[in-house]
């Protein structure tokens, strides 16, 4: 295994751990402002991926498409929110997993109805395709790099949002005390649709991202989302910061271990099964992972205990 | 000293750079009413994790019933016959008041593994558990959803439970809290009576009831016990009256 | 006879006559869906012993549901092959016989629950909910990828297990062992409910502090009632996989928990024929709405969201009105 | 899509009410019951075989005919509870519709046990071809090994000796890469196991760039397919790729897009075989759905078409006479005349093909012919 192949394998890890901050940063703000679990986040994902093709298919620009994802996948997130989701804030957990539940099923099937059951196209645009050379003689993908940038400027845009402006002040409020910020005269319930269609939005800017290299289609989202979760509860609901550094863990864990463990049992057995067992033990690796974090820090990383 | 039933000798407990417990040696002897009386932030609450099973002390021990229980958490010192009472009640709303008291009872005379034995209809529970209840005058609400009861109510409750437990040491904090005048003079008559059959910890902010009560005061101020004696000594004590009585006239 | 109790046998009665319709009216599929929702009732119940008495949102029992269904569906393979399943250190044959596939199928969920419970239960919340999906999911990608029992292609057993005395192959008598079944562990809960062991349970879901003053350990409650439940939906998962004649890794899929609390949500939570209300109208949408649409979902959807937000309490609660404390 | 869809159902109900009127009225009637994926992920699979077996159906205008169609959300014990409900309900003498192996394996064996005929119009897992074949259950597409193979065979002709091979690990995974090195001659540059599912691929595509290997073998069924192509396409590597009909059929060809261009691809169907009942086919399924058929949606029609033709020659309660009539394959295949052999898996040419553009949509042409006549390698195990 040489040097080089490690290095983007990590940048890899990488790639997949900021696009996975993007999806977790939604969650665990939505979690710690309204205490709330939103199951049909992987939902928003698949709305602003979906918008995203159907945007660069009808106006060819890929720019355009983003901005459709995060136009639609807010919006979609400022309806549910109306409409079901502020119902759920003083409910227990119990009926918020319930809730959200049925509204993936009818997201999922809605859109099946919408665009039918066959995936859509959504391509890298020409100017980010093919691969860059960097230091070492390291080929990597032009557009993978891109997301790479793109998530980490929007975890630092996330950052000063919530420490630097008065919406980021009143988030913070609405995460210690909700009263209190109720009696600040703050138009909570305005607050609370206003960080739900951010979270949604930037879900769909990742689903969008993502549907470029993947494949855009119904039920895209449920893995990611089981992925995001994994994430923010290995981070410490509620945390930005530990979103990141969970993201960031993930991602890597992930790619390496999908990497490496089959070498790893190639050493002590033969090629075919080192492969199967080593890929099995690979997949469930990260579920390990947040099992272990939970045993030794039952709140996460960076979790209020 | 056979007669010692509670003691914390020398306990400290720091947060950060806030001392809250400072060098704490108190007890507590058979038959009496030890009141510990302090101003907000006193460290009361504090102490009372110490001393009940919770939070572990930095330096210093707890001993109950001669034997060192500073490391034991709270579960293992109830069943040694440590019962508590809490500030703010804290109850199974959703049960009637008679399956509360049934709680205790089980927790005190049996054990919560059977499956298959209906609690409710288990004569040696019921008998422990009426008897706490007609003690603090609940008898005829033991229908009635715990969530329904008055805050009154509520507190008489927390002692019932208590009760069932037949502890050898009481520690309530702040048993009078939010109760009318006529509440409080009976439950500081039911505690009167009660200091014979265990001694009691009584951390009390209702001061009349503590004046007529205490055998023994002791004020805690800034995680420090500043005096300790009985109610006559510390309404002399020139550091108490500077230090507390100021904010609160006798 | 109170009106839930009422409503109660209703139901009881309901899912047994339907059933005994069906077989005089010569329609054995009607007695195939009563089966099946006997059986996702029964995972519903050992579910709501956890969730509604103990208050433990677990969204991980398709574990259990899947040990259940692979320790049927590996017993019976061994038995079909009669290749033996060890025979170090001592010898085990495979089996067909149902009594000894649900004890196998209970011991090893009650034994696996004890592992992941008392590692999760260290846990509480939102934490609780995600460690449990994250062990079921775990087992799932190591169900897909273990090759030696089919992997993603789940298992086929060609012929349901035997019961002493029955033809289980005939749908009327299965559906017999499967609606005993459910009757007993039925009346076990209800007494489990009243015991001293359910009393302390439902007090530690609602104070902790209370259930610690009085010298019991929430803990240790809980993690009993997690491995009773547990047990229950490994036997609901066994018959399952004797219903289906069949067994894949998707009894362990994260949709799998999923629903199984979909059904005691749409029953009532805590109600003790809540899951069975839960299944059978679950199980009745999915089969007079599937002919009509392919989208059937989203009317399930909506539906569940309809009872969510505005019948709580579920179908129990709606009909028989708010719960009343039983003594 | 909604109102074409909802045609679709209203065309089949009539259809199925038409049966429901003349059933019963004399012998010779068959009652056909599809159970495939019409829900969730993989849908579109489910959607191409319904539509081309229905095409057929209609064409054929056979009153004799009955069809009932269920929807399995590519759920093993759904499909399991379906054929239960198709055989003790609307007692079936055929059932048809799976796509997926699994599925297949948890229905097939039950079925035939129950004295039911079952055609698969795709899965064909190894057990059904080999020991576990059966007088009952005919397999209309292919064993599932035989399109990998032709691949192998083709990386030979092709002058390929060190191959990457890439495919999910799960049992056809395995099975996809023991079938391409089955007849592939050459080395391997490396064998990777992905998750189910898996959507990136960036890890596999680094291995890929550092093995050496002269050519890349994948098997990565629907989306995991669309995604790998399409990483594969930004990263810059530009080593050849051989893939199985599946990830370059017509349903997601067009989610793919250019990333496939070029990429040889092994299927024993493709829209420009030169017969004349693949040409009304190809015509007449773009006019129905206003798309163009897939390999699912060809395979789909045979089925319809051989059950039709064997209708003629006899009646289905004569189980013996109607399973020699189904084993002639006596009608006009879409992919050209072929046989089935001992185990009741067809013998028949896979094509090479390649991907190629048509105006604004792309497609494939047939490039060469991978294998003549093959059959399956597991016959031999087969006692029929």
């Amino acid at each position: 295994m040489s040097l080089v192949l490690l290095i983007e394998q990590v940048l890899n890890g990488l790639q997949s751990g900021v696009m996975l901050f993007l999806m977790a940063a939604g969650l665990t703000l939505v979690f710690g402002v309204m205490g709330l679990i939103n199951l049909a986040h992987g939902s928003l994902y698949m709305v602003g991926a979906f918008a995203a093709a159907a945007t660069a298919a009808a106006t060819g620009s890929f720019l355009l498409a983003l901005i459709a994802s995060l136009a639609a996948a807010a919006a979609a997130g400022a309806v549910i929110e109306l409409a079901v989701i502020r119902r759920l804030y003083n409910r227990d957990h119990l009926d918020q997993v319930l809730a959200t539940f049925a509204l993936i099923l009818i997201f999922s099937e809605g859109t099946r109805w919408l665009f039918g059951s066959f995936p859509l196209f959504l391509d890298v645009p020409s100017y980010l395709s093919g691969a860059v050379t960097l230091p070492f003689g390291i080929q990597y993908p032009l557009y993978r790099l891109t997301i790479i940038g793109v998530g980490l400027a929007v975890a630092v845009a996330l950052f000063l949002l919530v420490s630097r402006t008065r919406l980021g002040i009143r988030i913070r409020a609405g995460e210690s005390d909700r009263e209190m910020i109720a009696a600040l005269g703050v138009d909570i319930s305005r607050l609370y649709t206003v960080v739900f269609a951010l979270g949604a939005a930037l879900a769909g800017l990742a689903g969008a991202m993502v549907g470029a290299i993947q494949s855009v289609q119904v039920g895209m989202g449920e893995p990611v989302l089981i992925l995001a979760f994994v994430v923010i509860v290995i981070g410490g609901i509620g945390s930005i910061k530990g979103a990141l550094v969970g993201s960031l863990l993930v991602g890597l864990t992930d790619t390496l271990g999908g990497f490496l463990l089959p070498q790893a049992f190639g050493l002590f057995m033969d090629a075919s099964s080192a492969t199967s067992i080593g890929s099995a033990l690979a997949s469930m690796l990260i579920y390990i992972l947040m099992a272990g974090v939970l045993i030794f820090r039952p709140s996460g990383l960076f979790g209020r205990a | 000293m056979t007669d010692l039933v509670l003691e914390t000798k020398g306990i400290s407990k720091s947060f950060g750079a806030l001392k809250a417990s400072n060098n704490i040696s108190l007890d507590l002897r058979v038959g009496e009413i030890h009141a510990l009386i302090g101003p907000n932030g006193a460290g009361k609450s504090t102490l009372i994790k110490q001393i009940a099973g919770g939070l572990t002390p930095d330096s210093g021990s707890v001993h109950f019933l001669g034997e060192d229980v500073t490391t034991l958490d709270r579960v293992a010192r109830a069943r040694k016959g440590l019962g508590r009472t809490f500030q703010i009640s804290s109850l199974a709303m959703d049960f009637t008041v008679l399956q509360n008291v049934v709680l205790g009872a089980q927790g005190a005379k049996g054990s919560p593994w059977h499956f298959f034995r209906n609690a409710m209809k288990d004569k040696r529970l019921l008998d422990i558990a009426w008897n706490a209840l007609e003690r603090v005058g609940l008898q005829d609400q033991a229908k009635v959803r715990t969530a329904d009861l008055s805050h009154g109510q509520r507190r008489q409750l927390e002692v019932a439970v208590a009760l069932t437990l037949s502890p050898k040491a009481f520690l309530m904090d702040e048993p009078m809290a939010g109760m009318g005048a006529a509440g409080s003079a009976q439950l500081t008559t039911f505690l009167e009576n009660l200091r014979t059959e265990a001694p009691i910890l009584l951390v009390e902010h209702d001061m009349d009831a503590v004046f007529a009560l205490a055998d023994r005061i002791s004020v805690l101020v800034y995680g420090e016990i500043i005096a300790s004696g009985t109610a006559d000594e510390i309404r002399r004590d020139p550091q108490v009256q500077k230090a507390y009585l100021g904010e609160e006239s006798l | 006879m109170s009106r839930e109790t009422s409503l109660n046998s209703v139901i009881g009665l309901g899912l047994l006559l339907v059933p005994l319709w069906a077989y005089w009216a010569d329609e054995p599929f009607i007695i195939t869906l009563s089966t099946k929702v006997a059986i996702l009732a029964l995972a519903g119940v050992g579910l709501n012993i956890a969730l509604g008495l103990g208050g433990l949102v677990s969204f991980g029992h398709a574990a259990f549901f899947g040990i259940g269904g692979y320790a049927m569906g590996i017993l019976a393979a061994h038995a079909q092959t009669y290749v033996p399943l060890m025979e170090w250190p001592f010898l085990i044959d495979g089996t067909k016989s149902m009594p000894i596939i649900w004890l196998v199928a209970m011991v090893v969920s009650a034994l696996v629950a004890v592992l992941i419970g008392a590692l999760s239960l260290r846990t509480s919340g939102v934490y609780f909910i995600m460690i449990t999906l994250a062990f079921a999911q775990m087992l799932y990608y190591f169900a897909i990828s273990w090759p030696a029992y089919g992997g993603e292609d789940g298992l086929s057993i060609y012929l349901r297990n035997s019961f002493p005395g029955l033809n289980t192959l005939v749908p009327i008598q299965f559906f017999g062992i499967c609606y005993a079944l459910l009757m007993i562990v039925i009346a076990f809960s209800a007494r489990l409910a009243r015991s001293p062991f359910g009393l302390a349970l439902a007090a530690a879901r609602q104070n902790e502090e209370r259930v610690e003053t009085v010298g019991m350990r929430p803990y240790n409650l809980r993690l009993a009632a997690f491995v009773i439940s547990a047990a229950i939906t490994g036997l609901a998962g066994a018959l399952y996989a004797d219903l289906n004649r069949f067994v894949s890794p998707t009894m362990f899929s994260w949709h799998m928990s999923g629903e199984i609390m979909v059904f005691i949500i749409l029953g009532g939570v805590a109600r003790l024929y809540g899951p069975v209300a839960g299944a059978a109208l679950y199980i009745m949408l999915e089969h007079f709405l599937g002919p009509i649409s392919e989208y059937w979902q989203i009317y399930l959807g909506a539906l569940l969201l309809l009872v969510v937000l505005f019948a709580r309490g579920g179908l129990i609660g709606t009909l028989a009105g708010r719960e009343v404390a039983h003594d | 899509m909604f109102l074409k869809n909802l045609g679709m159902a209203v065309s089949a109900l009539a259809l199925i009410a038409g049966g429901v009127t003349s059933a019963a009225a004399d012998n010779g009637n068959v009652k056909v019951g599809m159970i495939t994926t019409l829900s969730g992920g993989g849908a579109g699979l489910g959607i191409d075989v319904r539509d081309g077996f229905m095409l057929a159906v209609n064409q054929a205008g056979n009153e004799m005919l009955e069809v009932v169609i269920e929807d399995d959300q590519r759920k093993p014990e759904v499909a399991v509870q379906l054929a239960d409900k198709m055989i003790q309900s609307e007692k079936v003498d055929i059932l048809t519709g799976i796509i997926w192996s699994n599925l297949a394996m948890a229905v097939v064996p039950a079925t035939t046990a129950q004295g039911k005929f079952y055609l698969s119009p795709n899965a064909g897992p190894s057990p059904l071809a080999g020991k576990g074949c059966h007088p009952n259950y005919f397999n209309v597409a292919w064993q599932n090994d035989n399109l990998h193979e032709a691949a192998g065979a083709y990386a030979n002709d092709a002058g390929f000796g060190k191959t990457f091979m890439l495919a999910p690990n799960y049992p056809a995974g395995k099975d996809a890469l023991t079938g391409y090195k089955r007849l592939y001659k050459g080395d391997a540059a490396g064998e990777v196991y992905t998750k189910l599912g898996q959507t990136d691929y960036a890890a596999e595509i680094a291995q890929i760039r550092a093995s050496g290997a002269d050519s890349v073998y994948f098997f990565l069924p629907g989306g995991m397919g669309i995604s790998f192509l399409k990483q594969y396409a930004g990263s810059g590597v530009d080593i050849p790729v051989i893939g199985p009909a599946f990830s370059f059929d017509q349903g997601i060809l067009q989610a793919v897009g250019a990333a496939a261009l070029g990429v040889k691809n092994t299927s024993q169907w493709n829209k420009d075989i030169d017969n004349e009942a693949n040409a009304a086919f190809v015509a007449s399924f773009q006019e129905a759905y206003g798309r163009l058929p897939s390999l699912y949606a060809s395979q789909g029609f045979d089925t319809a078409n051989l059950i039709l033709s064997a209708m003629d020659k006899a009646d289905v309660k004569d189980a013996d006479a109607f399973r020699a009539a189904l084993n002639e394959a006596d009608f006009d295949s879409v992919r050209g005349d072929f046989s089935f052999g001992n185990n009741q898996h067809p013998i028949q040419n896979i094509y090479v093909r390649e991907v190629i553009k048509e105006g604004d949509v792309y497609t494939n042409k047939i490039i060469a012919t991978g294998l003549e006549n093959h059959a399956d390698a597991y016959a031999a195990d087969c006692k029929l």
